[in-house]
């Protein structure tokens, strides 16, 4: 198991998956340390939020594979994975909205465990201990983001990816969530996939760069806003 | 002044309670239980007309007693079927029980209807196994067994001389026994026996089949609206021409007639009734159906009328004493009524001994499709299964 | 045998196309409203009864189709202007109980108003008869309906494709929201769709009136072949509509008149003759099954 | 709507209820309606197979329009059994529940793959290849079905051929699968299945066996509906292929919606009300549908979440 500890907690090799004639995957390399933020960015329609469906395992890939915390886990079923401590967040808000957010953070912990202190825990982890008896759907956007991510916690996983955190959020609202990914962060591994690039380059350890369906570049976030390629491909014509 | 109204007010609640108190047999209460809804109603309705027809013709009284007609809708559903009998048995508490049309429903019925002792005199279900060895005292067929119909074209096919045949039937027991009953008088070549699904709409794969395999003649058992579908598509396909199409009465009586129109010309089926049969009753039965309803009688409704008349026989020679259950068999077994369809009696498993005609359609005097019948296949025709009977 | 095949194939085709008929109203409806609409069949049953009607009255086969198809598209806009519309934001239970009750309402209707007993609608007495093609002989009328079927494909295939109709339905198909913000006026495209589909179904109900029974009921036997069309399909999809009916129908046809035949080849005559029925019985459900299994959202999802 | 929660209000109009049908045969005997206490038996069958219908759709948000072929299944298994001479019902039904329960496995492993009206369509698909089959089959009577000699025995000196015993043996069925259900659904497994009929996807997301939880509920209903199916061939006497038919399953789905999905005593509700209001307008006229139509379409419009919905906001308006 030596060698397991000083492999990357997650490692993808050329992973494809292809729509029709569409290659939304193109070979994707990419390797997530353990312990570190790594920040995934790259422009809309790079592929980002599918390369998520297949480390989450909504989604198969055709070919390439997936490998946590040195296991092959390119089949293996989504919950199962969650199970293993990888579990993923939603780019479009995805909560029970008929649900507390009580009973939204109990039923994420039941798939574990009893329950009980933890899900409290949970809820003040997040932020919500004021609303522990409101109904999801009657949330304000920014507290359903924050639920969004409460949920992915509550599993309490090893690697945490997270689509869009900020999607939609103020500056105020920002400012929370980023504190609560920094604080995550010290915990557990995070792959954030994110557009606001102060929030990225705050945050992350090292970041990884996707266009058309490939990692162009991969690195620490000075190196990687220095490469040309990518000032070419991505950051040039923001 | 006041007191006489009192006294002429207590005088007439008196009477009111006395008429309460009447005892039950100086009525007479029949239940009929008959399919009302859905796809099979226009049977059920049919019987229905035809005994109430009888019962007008009786001044509304059976063996002179008055009588009331409880009507209940089976849905062609055991399950409600059931449901309703056990009203009729058990809150109604009738004398007799009539109307079932279909054999499913006859034996998910019967059992408890038999159990309580009451008479079922059947206007249409025939079933062999009650024919058979589950004949029963209270079970009474006034229409024929299953069987027969198709005996009867069996006979006439073997009759004509026709050499290669071909059966076509839906695929349950119903339709097997069909051609268990065709084969039992028709000894020929059978050409091709075709089992379909039950229900079915489209036929031109049967159709291609008939037309390569080429039989003379065709036998078909399809009750219903598949009969229609069949019938309707055999002549446009031009098969009428080289195939001889048979049919059982009951796919060629005047609801079928009705639905089908000029394609039905030409078909020959077999029937213990028919509306030109030759009697004063008859003749008496077929207009005011006629005038009353608007329509010819089919086959069903004179099933419903002769149930009635039934009733009215036992009821009559019974002297009334509906709860002597012995004298009410044995005056139903008698059979004492003048049948539409002229002779008339029972075999010792209560089923009917009659003839059976052979109807062609074709149109009538005034210019309408209708049947006509064109002579007799059996005379006093018994069923199968009488044999297998216990009862005396 | 090789004719034999051909003509069941035939068969085939034509029972595909009149399932398609009736397919392809219950698609669009279904597809753009994201409605269960059980009454679509009590439709189809509608139709057929004008048709005799009109037939009966007036001798005129062409002109009971015409007054069958523009009466039912009235009845049918009504019914959504009235009932439906009500429905299309309720979840699909509702649906399934408010159109199970007016398959009652109108089933009701029609006995009250032509009886219990099936009614008459006679083909053309020009049609009536077989004619020959490529060496054998098929009903002319079949040939009428195969006909109208194509040419109802096809306009429908126009109509989606190349019209502004249809650039609204194709809009309204995925995604209504954004069609809304297109400027499309949904509830008035929803009447004129509803009332699409209603004159598919009289077509339907007219033209199969000659080959089947016209009686109450006769709309929910053909109903359920209906919706195992467009669900082997793609709800949505009237091309899976078109191809679900073909595939429904040729095998049904062709698995009615060879299964028996291939059957007795490989197993003991007794058990060939009771078993090849029985599945030819349960065949397209089988399809249907198998189908979905394979491809959970049928053969053309019309929602990628 | 959140988690199915039974208000006090109602477990106590519940109970009311009960001891309502627990008297019912003593009342109808007494007028001398002896019949309406094998009505009610009918009523409190179908109660159960809508129950169980219930389970499925009301908590795991699953469409069965194949539902009907496990009460089948489970009214064939006793009528089979009975005739080969296993004639305790302590043998019979619980065989049949274990083979409605097989079915319900079979059926909901392969149809669970599909979802929405496809998955309306495979369980419809897989009821008719079972009604075509039987219809078929001779010897086990085709579509005149298959008859029950006797009713089942239940020893400890009860005779179900009594109507009376037999309600009381309906009503504790009934009873116990309304208890059952009720914890189920209150059990960290309802929990589960409701939030997997709200959101499937983020379940799955957070770990949970989704597919697996869902089979779980798809058979368990099943298995109830052979129970009602044990009972429902020993109320009739009679096994048939009409018990299976699409318009069965589609009448249980309509008893369900009628009365209120998701809600624990919509099922028994729906069916009491649906077959009292059929017995009731039958009586009047054979044209009875139009007005079941008609009531059922009012149902729709003004009471969106059925009787026991309706029941709900009658009782807040009361009592403010």
């Amino acid at each position: 198991m030596a060698e397991h500890a000083q492999a990357p907690l997650l490692q993808l090799a050329g992973l494809v998956r292809h729509f029709g004639g569409v290659y939304a995957l193109n070979g994707v390399d990419l390797s997530v340390e353990r312990g570190e933020i790594h920040a995934l960015i790259g422009p809309n329609g790079a592929g980002k939020t599918t390369l998520i469906h297949h480390i989450s395992g909504a989604m198969h890939p055709d070919a390439g594979s997936v490998r946590f915390d040195g296991a092959d886990i390119t089949r293996m079923a989504m919950h199962t994975r969650v199970a293993h401590g990888l579990a993923r967040s939603y780019q479009i808000t995805n909560v029970f909205a008929r649900l507390t957010v009580f009973d939204n953070i109990a039923l994420a912990v039941e798939a574990r465990h009893g329950g009980g202190d933890e899900t409290q825990a949970v809820i003040e982890r997040i932020g919500l201990a004021g609303a522990t008896g409101v109904a999801a759907g009657a949330l304000s956007h920014g507290e359903q983001r924050q639920l969004e991510v409460g949920l992915a916690l509550a599993t309490a996983p090893r690697l945490l990816l997270l689509d869009e955190p900020l999607a939609g959020m103020g500056p105020e609202e920002s400012e929370r969530m980023i504190e609560l990914l920094d604080h995550l962060g010290r915990d557990m591994t995070l792959l954030l996939v994110e557009h606001d690039m102060d929030a990225v380059f705050r945050l992350a350890d090292r970041v990884s760069v996707l266009v058309a369906g490939k990692v162009i570049a991969s690195g620490l976030p000075d190196d990687v806003r220095a490469d040309a390629e990518v000032r070419r491909a991505y950051l040039g014509d923001t | 002044m006041h007191k006489l109204k009192l006294a002429a007010l207590l005088a007439m609640m008196g009477m009111a309670a006395m008429a309460q108190a009447a005892p039950q047999n100086e009525r007479v209460k029949v239940g009929m239980l008959s399919t009302l809804s859905g796809p099979g109603a226009g049977l059920g309705v049919d019987i229905r007309d035809g005994f109430n027809l009888g019962l007008k013709h009786l001044n509304g009284k059976l063996g002179g007693l008055p009588a009331e007609v409880i009507v209940a809708d089976d849905q062609q559903n055991p399950d409600v079927a059931k449901q309703a009998s056990e009203k009729l048995l058990k809150k109604d508490k009738v004398d007799f029980m009539t109307g079932i049309v279909f054999s499913n429903i006859m034996l998910a019925v019967g059992p408890s209807v038999f159990e309580n002792k009451t008479f079922f005199v059947s206007a249409n279900a025939g079933p062999s196994q009650l024919a058979g060895e589950q004949c029963n005292p209270y079970f009474f067929n006034v229409a024929w067994q299953n069987d027969n119909l198709h005996e009867a074209v069996g006979k006439y096919v073997a009759e004509r001389g026709f050499r290669k045949v071909a059966l076509l039937a839906p695929n349950y027991p119903g339709g097997t026994d069909a051609f268990a009953g065709f084969k039992r008088q028709y000894k020929g070549k059978v050409a091709e026996e075709i089992l379909t699904k039950l229900g079915q709409l489209d036929y031109a794969a049967e159709l291609a089949q008939l037309r390569a395999s080429k039989p003379d003649a065709l036998y078909i058992f399809l009750p219903g609206g598949m009969g229609i579908n069949f019938i309707k598509q055999f002549v446009a396909a031009g098969l009428s021409r080289d195939i001889q199409l048979f049919a059982p009465g009951f796919s060629a009586d005047e609801d079928i007639i009705k639905a089908v129109g000029a394609p039905m010309m030409g078909l020959f089926n077999s029937s213990q009734w028919a509306h030109d049969i030759d009697n004063p009753q008859n003749r008496k039965f077929v207009a005011d159906f006629q005038k009353d309803y608007g329509r010819l009688p089919s086959l069903y409704a004179s099933q419903g009328y002769d149930a009635a008349l039934l009733m009215d026989a036992a009821v009559r020679d019974s002297k009334g004493k509906l709860d002597d259950k012995d004298a009410v068999k044995k005056a139903l077994e008698a059979a004492k009524f003048q049948s539409v369809r002229g002779a008339f009696k029972f075999n010792h498993n209560h089923y009917p001994i009659q003839n059976y005609y052979l109807r062609v359609i074709g149109k009538d005097a005034q210019g309408r499709i209708t049947n006509k019948t064109v002579g007799t296949v059996f005379t006093n025709h018994a069923d199968a299964y009488a044999s297998a009977c216990k009862m005396k | 045998m090789t004719q034999l095949v051909l003509e069941q194939a035939l068969n085939g085709l034509q029972f595909g196309l009149m399932l398609f008929l009736l397919a392809a109203g219950l698609t669009l409806v279904f597809g753009i409203m994201d409605m269960i609409n059980l009454a679509h069949g009590s439709l189809y049953m509608v139709g057929a009864y004008i048709a005799a009607s009109v037939a009966e009255q007036s001798g005129s086969f062409v002109l009971a189709v015409i007054v069958a198809v523009g009466a039912t598209a009235i009845i049918g806009a009504l019914l959504e202007l009235a009932v439906l519309r009500r429905l299309y934001r309720r979840d699909h239970l509702s649906q399934v109980l408010a159109t199970f009750a007016l398959i009652l309402v109108s089933n009701e209707a029609v006995r009250m108003i032509w009886g219990d007993q099936p009614v008459m609608l006679a083909m053309p007495e020009a049609l009536s008869g077989p004619v020959e093609i490529g060496g054998f002989m098929y009903p002319a009328y079949r040939l009428l309906i195969v006909v109208v079927g194509v040419v109802a494909a096809a306009s429908l295939y126009l109509l989606v494709a190349k019209t502004r109709l249809g650039m609204w339905v194709r809009a309204g198909a995925s995604n209504r929201e954004m069609a809304q913000a297109m400027g499309v006026d949904v509830r008035r495209l929803f009447t004129i769709v509803f009332a699409i589909g209603a004159a598919l179904c009289a077509l339907a109900g007219a033209l199969l009136g000659p080959l089947l029974a016209v009686q109450v009921g006769m709309g929910e036997s053909i109903l359920i072949l209906a919706f195992v069309v467009i669900v082997i399909g793609g709800i949505g999809s009237v091309r899976g509509a078109l191809v679900g009916s073909l595939i429904v129908g040729v095998s049904d046809t062709l698995g009615r008149a060879l299964l028996p035949t291939l059957l007795r080849e490989i197993v003991p005559l007794e058990i060939a003759a009771s078993l090849g029925p029985a599945l030819a019985s349960i065949l397209i459900y089988l399809l249907m099954a198998t189908i979905l299994f394979w491809r959970p959202e049928g053969l053309f999802p019309a929602r990628a | 709507m959140s988690f199915y929660v039974e208000s006090r209000r109602r477990r106590y109009a519940a109970s009311v209820v009960l001891a309502g049908l627990a008297a019912f045969p003593l009342l109808a005997q007494a007028l001398d309606q002896g019949f309406y206490v094998s009505l009610m038996s009918r009523v409190l069958i179908y109660a159960l197979a809508a129950t169980s219908l219930n389970l499925v759709l009301g908590f795991g948000g699953m469409v069965s329009f194949g539902h009907a072929a496990f009460v089948g299944l489970g009214a064939y298994t006793v009528a089979l059994l009975t005739s080969a001479g296993a004639v305790s019902a302590w043998v019979a039904w619980p065989a049949a529940v274990a083979v409605s329960a097989l079915a319900a496995l079979f059926v909901g492993a392969v149809s669970l793959r599909t979802r929405g009206v496809y998955f309306i369509m495979i369980t419809l698909a897989f009821a008719q290849m079972l009604y075509y089959l039987i219809v078929s089959l001779k010897t086990w009577g085709g579509d005149d079905g298959l008859p029950l000699a006797a009713r089942n025995i239940l020893g400890a000196g009860i005779d179900l051929k009594d109507d009376a015993n037999f309600y009381y043996a309906v009503l504790a069925c009934l009873v116990a699968t309304l208890l059952l259900v009720g914890r189920l659904i209150r059990s960290r497994f309802g929990r589960v299945i409701q939030g997997i009929r709200e959101n499937e996807a983020r379940m799955e997301a957070i770990g949970y066996p989704v597919f697996g939880y869902k089979l779980a509920c798809f058979t368990i209903g099943g298995a109830l509906a052979g129970l009602a199916g044990a009972l429902l061939v020993n109320q009739t006497g009679l096994a048939s292929p009409n018990q299976m038919f699409w318009t069965q399953s589609g009448m249980l789905l309509v008893m369900v919606v009628l009365g209120g999905v998701g809600s624990l005593y919509g099922g028994a509700l729906g069916a009491a009300a649906l077959l009292i209001l059929e017995e009731v307008l039958s009586g009047y006229t054979i044209h009875w549908q139009l007005g079941v139509g008609a009531v059922l379409l009012t149902v729709v419009f003004l009471a969106p979440h059925g009787l026991a919905g309706l029941a709900t906001v009658v009782a807040r308006k009361r009592h403010g």
